[in-house]
């Protein structure tokens, strides 16, 4: 359960014995080459596998570089690369026999996933989300109690994503026989960051087979925003074995990382090892190990801790990591809306960001590979509010007076 | 003397030890101050302080919100040592430290060990660590003579709880069901039966905990173990009651 | 450009000049077997084509009949067949060498989709939409503009689709020689309904290798719904020519056949022939040739003509009309959302409403297709709204508030 | 006496004709009746008169909202009807009928041209119906001795304009600029150009029409073409002054 120094199960007694039972579900399911089988045949019926690469050709002439691609993880089925996770998951659920999941949700997208995968598999599913959470992402709360979701509003502490983890790890202390704790990201104990890269690594092996058969050879550089680290593991996992390919993990630069308001863990200097959450990483945290409160516009990338498979990489020298700004965020954001026609959820333009920085230094020869882990137009509540659309204001509080009369 | 040696002195005259628990800075170090002089007072054998962590995984939400607050009002590590000293060198039972791992971690496993030892502290309780995970942290315990508690589930299988055991000085502390701290345990036949293989497993003192609130819960388990543990109830009555109504709960446990 | 006694060019002499030059461009692509290539590879690498085809198996078990399958369009590009018929009017445009596109858009979605294309050609754009229509859809305006198209609010007429048609046609024939005009459905004058037929006719091609791989052989019925008619179009010519394959389009039933608040034009005996913004069909008219007001919960439905294609082959008896209540509609989507962990859009849950009603009259042997046009999740303040969510309204309010404090 | 021969014969007298146009029921049929009044009294030569529809597609915004508005007050069709009947009875000048296709064709082209006829209507300009799309109404046209009136554009070739010609009787309506009704039009040398072409496609007088609006824009056209065509000048003036306002406008065009 290690990788380097990072990774490992920090867990209280009563969860060990789950934990070796997923362990070994796991490694059932890896050695059997007919659960990847089922997993692609799932992915390719369900979702839309395999996603396309893109070639961004407005983007590509308007920085005069690098020739720019995009793989578009956005058009899988509920809007993002979460799909792979928790469908993989669903899978595992169905081969340990269990009836239950549960997961966390900040944002909500994750909760939305997990709802879907649990009406797909008939399993009963319930949700974990802070309440100010559930107050803010109202949308996603109503798909996920339309798909048969349970969604239980987090009352304690700050009533958000940290508080919907504790409650849901509660839960399955609670809960450990007959309920699977879907998690999202490539975070947590042992198994979850090396499982869930294992399912998002379809992304990456897509992705190398795509840009060599549209690009005639290897991308000199992949870029991926790195929040809890699960698309950009995903993506990477294709590239990892050839050195010459430059991987570039892009952090929450929020308001910037001279004014500590981001959440950048491994660009930058303002985190440090710790173990939380059942693992050690790099955490954003205080002198005495209390986790610090992080800011990004991108709620999946607003998180304390990385992937423990991420802080090896980065430990190793193997991934550079960035940081862009929320104000560079929302600038990619809607260049690439503007040129090419895509609107990449916020999380995502963290690497196309960090990818429009650096493109002009490449050669037209070269070409340069972009995850864009999901599509924003479902964030039209935390975009429009992000730039600061007057029209959506008068529209919302329109929207308001009519239900106000009714 | 060890944690193990002193519970086994006082248990001789009692048929069952009391361990009490208190989040530091919660609702104040003058407030802690008071509720130990009540227990210590009451007749307590034992008292866990929790350092505050703001990921408090195993706790309920009594003690997650005890931990929120006291972190928002401040406390940090180092005032929770200099209280430990404070507490140590006033009342004459053991002290130990609860928390979770990344304290002691970022704080420096060595140093931590070597200041708590210095405060005075017996033991350390800190749950998110199983023994795979912490060569150095029981290599510093051994050099250091602090007993790092070890904890029992119901989960846990007879051979687990031997391995466990292996690493386990002072007591083992058995958690008296699966979920987290505070809510309610059915002291049942399955319990007894969890309880003879903890018995089985270990020649250290068994303390029992989570959900024990009354006389009760306390009498059902003499004979069984060897400590009783209580956690948010005393966390609950204090906000409710304040400091003083500490010492009547505690004398009446027993 | 007639299909029987449907279709024609009802058009006024300044528009014959432009659509004599895009009967011609059209003719030549459709000629070309490069250009039909060229759309393959533009769909499959932009969009997300070929859709999958997914087995509905908690559906197909509910109803104990036909087993289902669901043609996924929803996994398009921008969340909805739209995407087909725009990207392939859009190399059109570019053969043509016209550098500005417009469209017309009631609920927004093929305004969003054409805006879409025109930033990946590079194209000026402006879209016409009725004000009243500019206020109820905000998010889909937002999205437009961002992609950089000019969306012009209609303040004429009644402020809606048709009043948009009509400016869209005025900017046209005003603007002949740089401006195409990307009609959005297999309606209007023609080629318009040919050619947009012959872009969706990728769905069915798509489809009919994918149910022949997956069930061995050909369904029984396929179902789509039918606004324009454009995604109806998509699926059936892709069975077509196999006349044991019953084909079954869905009208919006709105609030009942009966009570005359619908838009049933060929399911029902409301309408009658006519002609109007360009071609014979099937209108929906008084007996003085003047067009009603048409109803549906799905905006895209809520058209007062259909594709004369499909007028065609609902008088030569080929294709089934069959129409779907408003409350139908929203019974079968919430059952899919439920059973499947699939969000059809409201015009979509039409196709499954017909389907569920008759799923059951059908063997365990037999298969049957339904065209998913499009994604619900977009749709969140249209399908809230018809689901009259409370929590929904109390968390819209509470925005506003917050907006209002600002 | 056909529409062409009238035409012919008011042309003797003037160096250009002027047709107007209303929209029946807009604002009211007594309006309609008022404005008519004004016209014929002032010199008109010809009146198109709206048959409203519901997407009136190549009219711009000022005579689509009459449409709109004659419509949500109800008019019908047979009132049209009726409202031609009574108009043809009372001022001796050619009226024609103008409206979009679906309002023939839902009514029964056959009956329509009856009717029509019945009704002393002179000519019908159908400007989304292409001689093409319509083989029985210029059938029923001849027979019944209708003008339909054929419109030109000025993206129509010299081709087409013979073509077009060859189904035309009455006048040729040549629309004086690209776009709809009721936005300006530049009277330059492209323009000129373009009626020679008119001209040199036909015989049958021409009128020309789309954004005409005052004195000059009517002197700029004679010697160029038969008639002018004023369009919705007029509906605007009745809009803002009434019904009174059309007399002194129409008088001073010419």
């Amino acid at each position: 359960g290690f990788f380097g120094n990072w990774g490992g199960v920090y867990l209280p007694e009563i969860l060990r014995e789950t934990f070796d039972r997923l362990e070994e579900a796991y490694q059932q399911a890896r050695n059997d080459p007919s659960f990847w089988q089922e997993y692609l045949q799932l992915m390719s019926t369900y979702s839309c596998r395999p996603t396309p690469l893109t070639y961004a050709e407005n983007l590509s002439k308007h920085f005069g570089g690098a020739q720019i691609y995009i793989k578009r993880e956005d058009l899988n089925h509920t809007g993002a690369h979460k799909a792979n996770n928790v469908m993989g998951q669903g899978l595992l659920v169905k081969r340990m026999g269990k009836k239950r999941v549960i997961a966390e949700t900040g944002a909500g997208q994750h909760g939305v996933a997990t709802a879907t995968m649990a009406a797909k598999f008939g399993l009963e599913c319930t949700i974990y989300m802070g309440e100010v959470d559930v107050q803010r992402q109202r949308p996603n709360v109503f798909w996920m109690e339309k798909m048969g979701a349970t969604v239980v509003p987090v009352k304690d502490g700050s009533r958000t994503l940290k508080d919907a983890i504790n409650e849901a790890f509660r839960d399955w202390v609670s809960n450990i026989d007959d309920t699977h704790y879907v998690l999202g990201t490539a975070c947590g104990p042992a198994p979850f960051p090396e499982m869930v890269s294992w399912f998002q690594s379809i992304i990456g092996t897509e992705a190398r087979e795509q840009i060599e058969r549209y690009h005639g050879r290897p991308p000199k550089r992949v870029y991926a925003c790195v929040g809890g680290g699960s698309n950009a593991m995903g993506i990477f996992q294709g590239f990892l074995e050839d050195k010459k390919i430059e991987l570039v993990g892009v952090e929450a630069g929020g308001d910037g990382l001279e004014t500590g308001r981001h959440a950048a863990r491994l660009a930058g200097g303002d985190a440090s090892p710790g173990v939380a959450q059942g693992y050690k990483t790099m955490f954003l945290q205080n002198d005495d190990g209390q986790m610090r409160e992080t800011h990004s516009v991108a709620a999946g990338l607003d998180y304390v801790g990385v992937s423990p498979i991420l802080s090896h990489l980065w430990e190793e020298g193997r991934v550079r990591f960035e940081a862009a700004t929320d104000t560079e965020v929302l600038a990619a954001l809607e260049l690439t809306m503007k040129k090419e026609g895509i609107i990449p959820a916020l999380e995502s333009a963290h690497a196309f960001a960090q990818a429009f920085k650096e493109a002009s230094d490449l050669s037209p020869e070269d070409a340069i590979v972009i995850n864009m882990s999901g599509r924003g137009d479902k964030d039209i509540f935390t975009v429009a509010h992000a730039f600061n659309d007057p029209s959506w204001k008068e529209f919302i509080i329109e929207r308001a007076r009519e239900y106000q009369k009714g | 003397m060890t944690l193990e040696k002193i519970l086994r002195e006082k248990k001789k005259d009692k048929d069952i030890l009391l361990m009490t628990h208190i989040v530091l800075g919660y609702p104040s170090f003058a407030a802690n101050r008071e509720v130990i002089e009540q227990m210590v007072k009451n007749g307590v054998d034992c008292i866990e302080m929790q350092i505050p962590f703001s990921e408090p995984m195993a706790d309920g939400p009594v003690i997650l919100k005890a931990n929120q607050e006291s972190l928002a009002r401040g406390t940090r590590v180092a005032q929770c040592f200099d209280f430990a000293r404070e507490m140590t060198r006033k009342h004459q039972i053991p002290f130990l430290f609860m928390t979770y791992y990344n304290i002691v971690f970022k704080y420096g496993e060595e140093r931590f060990f070597q200041d708590a030892k210095e405060a005075g502290i017996k033991g350390l309780i800190v749950p998110d660590l199983p023994p795979e995970m912490g060569e150095d942290y029981f290599a510093y315990a051994e050099q250091y003579q602090l007993a790092p508690i070890i904890i029992y589930a119901p989960t846990s299988t007879p051979e687990r709880m031997k391995t466990l055991a292996g690493s386990a000085t002072g007591f083992i502390y058995c958690a008296a069901r699966r979920g987290v701290t505070g809510n309610n345990s059915a002291l049942d036949e399955n319990f007894d039966n969890y309880l003879s293989n903890c018995r089985a497993a270990t020649t250290l003192p068994l303390a029992v905990g989570f959900g024990i609130k009354s006389k009760a819960d306390v009498q059902a388990l003499i004979g069984k173990a060897d400590m009783a543990v209580i956690g948010s109830q005393t966390i609950r009555l204090v906000d409710e009651n304040g400091p003083k109504a500490v010492g009547p709960f505690v004398a009446s446990l027993r």
